[in-house]
């Protein structure tokens, strides 16, 4: 890889799309996924121009963009407001992350007593501006397309922008991770080891990594298109794992996701069904 | 007396640093009111939320911290709570561990050097412009930051929250083949991180010298990573376990960081690469310490500035020891100490290790069927918060004479130089502006 | 035990080796005159293939029939069967999820091996299958195999074929499915399919693939990557109006119904060799013998094929004008 | 009528994924959101050798794209082989993007082709009618072409032709052409508008209104949505036509176009080698089927 010299991106200002990033409620790891692109960051910034991106640039342009990452659930009422001018000043909005497609782990707290949590943290938690969930973007505004994952896949996120730069749809496979697992020649840790696994009923995306290194899917892509988690943990309560057990599998990274939210629910001894949704 | 002109001084988005956060200075004629390293990154609560959740999910969860460094959450999580089921692991899983955190000072050093810090010596705004001018030196640390995260995908599954940390060891052990084909890149690493110190010592640092205590790990035999004594420039030397005895986190009205300091004068410290080379340069790999003999630097240093270069010494030390380790490898079996939650005992465990950015705490009380009953989380960024404000404070006076913008600048630079992981300071709180 | 073959099968078949889960079936390059493209070479390499069981002679010999005797033939897989040595096992036992007698499949090899062993306690009958293997067997120092050594071979594979207790009743299950296509138990397996596609990346003879563009970072070399893809997905029957079979229940009856029944349209066999994999392998324990035979047990009332039936009574069916 | 009593012209059968490199000549827009292109190869010599049967489908290929399965609309006059595109998705959305002098891949001929020689070879004259919904109509082009410049070998031939509106009325120059050669051309759409003196409502009322003289005799051949399909199917019966007599084209997601792919399956059908082109009774018991 290499490239050569030229002039500085102040002197050609041509038209190319202008790319922004934002960030809400997370831990900055998708955005990093974007400055993992090792190999294609330059060439990419040549495609593209980064006009907001705070994690990298000091550059910090207004609207409008033609492409918005946007990583980060909204837990806040500042947040609320953000998004909607994020989606206004957006072509295209894309939603990068369990954070953000999902509302996080950070998602826990829809469950929990605010007043509780906020005591649990700070000593004086009156100044704190929080709203009692995290939610996903999509709860906010329209999004165009999805990236899932804890983290995202970077070459997921390369797939989309090259998509969008050519005008045409990108492929994200909706498929369970076990196909993943399968194509890689991983044996089943679910039958072969008895690990309890999401497999089956978590979104492709990071290529089977958990079964690879001998430990059960933890879902952090989120729930499959049509993904049958009723069935799965019915299946294990059948085998007497308990709920204490498969509950928290369940209410992770993507504990909001519809699908998982509802499982979980369903299973829960202790649920109160979602109060604060 | 003259009422005298009051000035802010606002930058509304600290940019190249992790997390998202604001400065707010206030001045009046020369006297500087406040200074107010403002962080509005959206609280998480993850001390609250890992109440209740099995332990063995607290590095996959302690992780989502920060995407920059989850490895030194979960280093300083699995640490603590084997620290507190009594489980002791292998020489081979230590040294894998090391090998990891060796991965993760890679990347992040890389990250922060070479696409947030050094664009500020040249004056531009991003990598992306510096590599139109400096291409062999951009790619060159984008290869060097490319090597860590395969480390790290070796051994953790991917890079950012690596999936194979477990309590007591690793899900899987890399294969010996695996860890052996990194060897040529390591060496690549190993020469490339010495030309870029080189590189980056030849940068011109501003004249600045804190009045710091500084703190670190100390490990009596190794460059301190996953353990050692917490000791400090002004001579502390304390174990782990008693850091919460002498450090106390706090909450501050403007952030949503807490604040740490020390006590029992609630007196600043820092964390970071320079207090751990102030007080562990002994333990240097040989390439690392005879690079940080021949740069220019004056050891031990206080300008805070020159962390990059600390920053880049510590690189070209994981790069060594990494393929040290590489070399020796003979396997890792097990790879997970099995152990067992005893029922009917509570427990309780306390650690701390060396993230990239400095000195991070975690101590977790357990319950008797294996759940997080507390979680106490301390990073590096929140004990440095504080100081950076110092700092601050000190640089002010000499910029009076400049535009707004430009004092921002300076700020946003000398904030930068510290490498502060916004997301990291986990507790944060909402900012409120103070007005006059 | 000492045996090394005293075991059933591994998690995955030796299609992964015929026809692998990922490779390169085409490739683009752009110059100024625009794009130009090539085929791979076919891969070549060489691979013998031991302990292979009966059940997995019948797979490769139905994927052949797929992949090589069809209008069409696959380059690759051809090179890569043609170069195959298969050194086969008699199974001496059986799992409780082999059903090979019924799908008449083993266990004992009967054909598409070059060697097939039997292990005895302390040494292997072998029987050679092809010149290859009698070649082979040329340049070993084996014995003679005696009259006690083959019928202690015939005995250990009678005890496996005891020991099989799964059983699929064959006999008019084509029509058994074909005709059910709105059975009720459709509904009650989709409720606990999870569609996850394991079955059929574990079944020896199933063959769906997708192909998908792998760009570099100039957009000036394109790769065309088959996967194996299933039934199983979504995506798999997406048309630009819509998806065709958008519910779990039409996908697991279609991976049945073509598994069990339509094949024999397509292929003249089965596409089920009794390997039971697809049993083994499910994360929630679907089996389809026991499927199979409920569907059987209650024929469905509701059959619906619209055309015909409301036709049927117009249109007279004239015979055929010869050609 | 004999199903499989039709050559296919050879194409490699041993290297299924030959691809070769075509160019788009020309572009002609026929609606909003159909085009035609006229698709020269750039190998010389392999146009004249390229045959194809009225049917048969090419697999269009757009590197780093996809690509997608289009029937052969024909021929120009120079030769050059046209393909009918309705833009729709990622695939024909980038043919239409790239437009003139596009390079793009193409693999064929595949797929089983219209009945035409067995319907000449049949003892009696045949009457033809032929039916299609708006892209529909691009595979039944070279038929109807190739019906016309053999008129004098079939009896009645009508050409039905639906389309939702005036202007989705596809090869308007080419019905007058055809009229002229003898064959019954009618258009209906399903809103008109005040320049649209023609019919208005669905292509199965065409049907009714028809004189169908010999229904044992006649064919019916059919291209459009498969609902309208199953309507014409349904008209057509009612009219005595036989089942073995009508013909029909399928469509399924489509990947490999040499069957081993199994996308395109219909219950034991391939379509992409099994048809798409298909006799009634081949299909009757799948096209209820919901989901199949
Ligand atoms: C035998 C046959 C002949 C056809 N002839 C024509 C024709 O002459 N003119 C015309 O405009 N269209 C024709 N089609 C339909 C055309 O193939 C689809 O509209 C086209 O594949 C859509 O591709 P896309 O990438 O633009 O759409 P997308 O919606 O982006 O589709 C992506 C992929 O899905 C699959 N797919 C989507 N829709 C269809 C579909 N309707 N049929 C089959 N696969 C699909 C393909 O694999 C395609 O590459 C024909 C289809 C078949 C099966
Ligand atoms: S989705 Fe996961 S990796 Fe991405 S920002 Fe949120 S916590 Fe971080
Ligand atoms: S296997 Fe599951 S938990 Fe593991 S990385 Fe993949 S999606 Fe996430
Ligand atoms: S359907 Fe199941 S039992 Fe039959 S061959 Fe496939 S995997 Fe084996």
């Amino acid at each position: 890889m290499s490239i050569v010299p030229r002039p500085r991106l102040g002197d050609i200002r041509v038209s190319k799309p202008r790319l922004a990033v934002f960030k809400f409620a997370s831990c900055d790891g998708c955005q990093l996924q974007l400055l993992s692109c090792e190999d294609e960051l330059l060439s990419l910034a040549e495609e593209l121009e980064i006009v907001h991106f705070l994690e990298a640039s000091s550059r910090i342009e207004m609207g409008p963009f033609d492409i918005a990452l946007v990583e980060g659930s909204i837990t806040t009422a500042a947040d609320l407001g953000r998004i909607q001018e994020v989606r206004r000043q957006s072509k295209k909005l894309v939603t990068i992350g369990a954070c953000a497609t999902a509302g996080g782990i950070q998602a826990l707290k829809n469950w929990a007593d605010r007043s509780e949590f906020l005591r649990c943290v700070y000593a004086t938690p009156e100044t704190i501006d929080t709203l009692s969930t995290s939610t996903a973007i999509a709860d906010h505004v329209q999004v165009d397309y999805e990236l899932r994952g804890c983290p995202i896949n970077r070459f997921q996120l390369l797939d989309v922008l090259r998509a969008l730069l050519t005008d045409r749809r990108p492929k994200l496979p909706s498929h369970s991770v076990c196909l993943d697992c399968k194509r890689r020649d991983t044996v089943c840790v679910a039958v072969a080891r008895d690990e309890i696994c999401l497999g089956p009923i978590t979104h492709a995306g990071c290529g089977a990594l958990c079964p690879a290194f001998n430990r059960g899917c933890y879902g952090c892509f989120g729930p499959a298109q049509q993904s049958n988690c009723d069935s799965l943990v019915d299946w294990h309560l059948h085998r007497q794992v308990t709920a204490p057990t498969l509950v928290p599998l369940l209410r992770n990274f993507n504990a909001a996701a519809i699908e998982f939210r509802d499982c979980g629910d369903r299973v829960d001894p202790q649920s109160d069904l979602g109060q604060n949704l | 007396m003259n009422k005298k002109q009051i000035r802010t001084i606002e930058v509304a988005a600290l940019t190249r640093v992790e997390g998202e956060g604001a400065l707010r200075v206030v001045v009046e004629g020369e006297r500087i009111l406040d200074v107010q390293l403002a962080i509005y990154e959206p609280p998480r609560f993850f001390e609250a939320l890992l109440r209740g959740r099995p332990l063995d999910e607290t590095p996959d969860i302690t992780a989502r911290i920060c995407g920059i460094c989850p490895v030194a959450y979960q280093m300083t999580a699995v640490h603590a709570l084997e620290q507190a089921l009594g489980i002791v692991v292998t020489p081979e899983i230590r040294e894998l561990r090391r090998l990891l955190y060796c991965g993760e000072w890679i990347e992040s050093h890389g990250v922060h050097m070479h696409l947030l810090h050094i664009p500020d010596f040249f004056g531009y705004s991003n990598s992306i412009e510096l590599a139109q001018v400096y291409p062999h030196q951009v790619n060159r640390g984008l290869r060097l930051k490319k090597i860590g995260n395969r480390l790290l995908e070796v051994l953790g599954g991917r890079a950012v929250h690596p999936i194979n940390v477990a309590v007591g060891g690793f899900f899987k052990a890399p294969r010996l083949s695996e860890l052996r084909s990194l060897a040529d890149d390591l060496q690549w690493g190993l020469e490339a991180a010495i030309d870029v110190v080189r590189w980056v010592a030849s940068f011109e640092y501003p004249e600045f010298k804190g009045d710091y205590e500084m703190v670190a790990l100390r490990h009596a035999e190794e460059y301190p990573m996953n353990e050692g004594r917490i000791v400090s420039t002004a001579g502390l030397d304390i174990a782990t376990d008693e850091f919460e005895q002498h450090f106390e986190e706090r909450q501050v009205p403007h952030s949503t960081a807490l604040h740490a300091w020390q006590l029992p004068h609630r007196s600043t410290y820092t964390v970071g690469p320079l207090a751990r080379m102030n007080l562990n340069r002994d333990h240097l790999s040989a390439c690392a310490y005879e690079l940080s003999e021949s740069v220019e630097m004056q050891w031990p240093c206080f300008n805070p500035y020159r962390s990059i270069i600390a920053r880049g010494i510590e690189v070209v030390h994981a790069f060594e020891e990494a393929l040290a380790i590489v070399r020796r490898y003979q396997g890792c079996s097990p790879a997970r100490m099995s152990y067992a939650v005893s029922p009917g005992q509570a427990r309780e465990g306390m650690w701390a290790t060396e993230a990239p950015r400095g000195l991070i705490y975690h101590r977790y009380q357990t319950t008797s069927d294996g759940k997080i009953a507390h979680a106490k989380i301390i990073p590096p960024t929140s004990q440095n918060q504080r100081q950076i404000e110092l700092d601050l404070a000190a640089l002010l006076p000499q910029l009076l004479a400049q535009p707004d913008s430009a004092i921002g600048l300076a700020c946003e630079k000398l904030i930068r130089s510290y490498d502060p992981c916004i997301s990291c300071a986990t507790h944060f709180l909402k900012f409120e502006i103070k007005r006059l | 035990h000492n045996n090394y073959f005293e075991f059933n099968l591994g998690p995955h078949s030796w299609k992964q080796f015929l026809f692998p889960p990922k490779l390169t079936v085409a490739v683009s390059h752009r110059d100024s005159d625009g794009w130009r493209f090539e085929t791979p070479q076919a891969s070549l390499p060489s691979y013998a293939f031991l302990g292979a069981r009966a059940c997995e002679l019948a797979a490769i010999a139905i994927q052949d029939r797929i992949f090589l005797h069809g209008p069409y033939v696959d380059p690759d897989y051809k090179s890569r069967r043609e170069s195959t040595f298969i050194i086969a096992v008699n199974c001496t036992v059986a799992a409780a999820t082999c059903f090979c007698t019924s799908t008449n499949t083993g266990p004992k090899c009967q054909a598409g091996f070059d060697l097939a062993l039997t292990e005895l306690e302390d040494h292997f009958y072998v029987e050679v299958g092809s010149v290859r293997g009698a070649e082979l067997m040329s340049e070993l120092h084996c014995v003679e195999a005696t009259d006690v050594d083959a019928r202690l071979a015939v005995e250990l594979q009678l005890r496996a074929k005891k020991q099989i207790s799964k059983f699929l009743e064959t006999e008019g299950l084509q029509s058994v499915l074909l005709d059910n296509p709105e059975h009720p138990r459709w509904d009650e397996i989709a409720s606990r399919c999870l569609s996850c596609t394991n079955c059929t990346m574990v079944c020896p003879t199933c063959f769906c693939s997708s192909v998908t563009e792998v760009v570099d970072l100039t957009a000036e070399n394109v790769l065309r990557v088959r996967e194996w893809d299933s039934c199983f997905n979504i995506d798999f029957s997406y048309m630009a109006d819509g998806v065709v079979r958008n519910s779990r229940r039409s996908r697991f009856r279609q991976w049945l119904t073509h598994k069990l029944a339509s094949w024999h349209d397509q292929f003249e066999s089965s596409g089920c060799v009794g390997c039971g994999r697809c049993i083994t392998w499910c994360p929630v324990g679907i089996d389809l013998t026991e499927e199979v035979a409920l569907i059987r047990a209650t024929p469905s009332s509701n059959r619906t094929l619209p055309i015909v039936k409301t036709f049927s009574a117009v249109c007279v069916l004239p015979q055929e004008p010869t050609e | 009528m004999n199903a499989d009593a039709v050559a296919v012209p050879a194409v490699d059968r041993s290297d299924p994924w030959k691809t070769w490199s075509v160019r788009i000549a020309r572009l002609i827009r026929e609606s909003e959101t159909v085009f035609t292109v006229d698709l020269d190869f750039m190998e010389q010599g392999i146009l004249q050798h390229y045959q194809f049967l009225p049917g048969q489908f090419n697999m269009l290929y757009v590197p780093s794209v996809g690509e997608a399965a289009i029937s052969i609309a024909g021929r120009t006059n120079q030769g050059l082989l046209q393909h009918t595109i309705r833009s729709v998705g990622t695939v024909t959305q980038a043919i239409e993007r790239g437009g003139e002098g596009m390079s793009l891949g193409l693999r064929g001929p595949f797929g089983r082709p219209w009945p035409i020689s067995p319907l000449v070879e049949t003892t009696a004259t045949v009457d033809l009618l032929v039916v299609a919904g708006g892209i529909g109509l691009a595979p039944l082009r070279a038929l109807i072409d190739q019906v016309g410049e053999q008129r004098a070998n079939f009896g009645n031939v009508h050409v039905l032709l639906g389309a939702r509106t005036p202007a989705d009325l596809l090869y308007v120059d080419r019905q007058d052409k055809w009229r002229d050669q003898g064959i019954d051309v009618l258009t209906t759409v399903d809103r008109g508008n005040p320049l649209w003196k023609g019919h208005i409502g669905v292509v199965t009322l065409l049907i009714d209104r028809l004189s169908i003289a010999r229904p044992h005799a006649t064919a019916v051949l059919t291209c459009g949505p498969e609902v309208m399909m199953r309507y014409v199917a349904r008209a057509a019966l009612r009219r005595d036509i036989l089942e073995s007599n009508i013909w029909v084209t399928m469509e399924r997601n489509m990947n490999c176009a040499i069957g081993l792919c199994g996308h395109c399956q219909l219950g034991p059908k391939f379509l992409c080698k099994d048809g798409p082109v298909f006799r009634l009774d081949e299909v009757a018991k799948y096209l209820g089927v919901q989901e199949l």
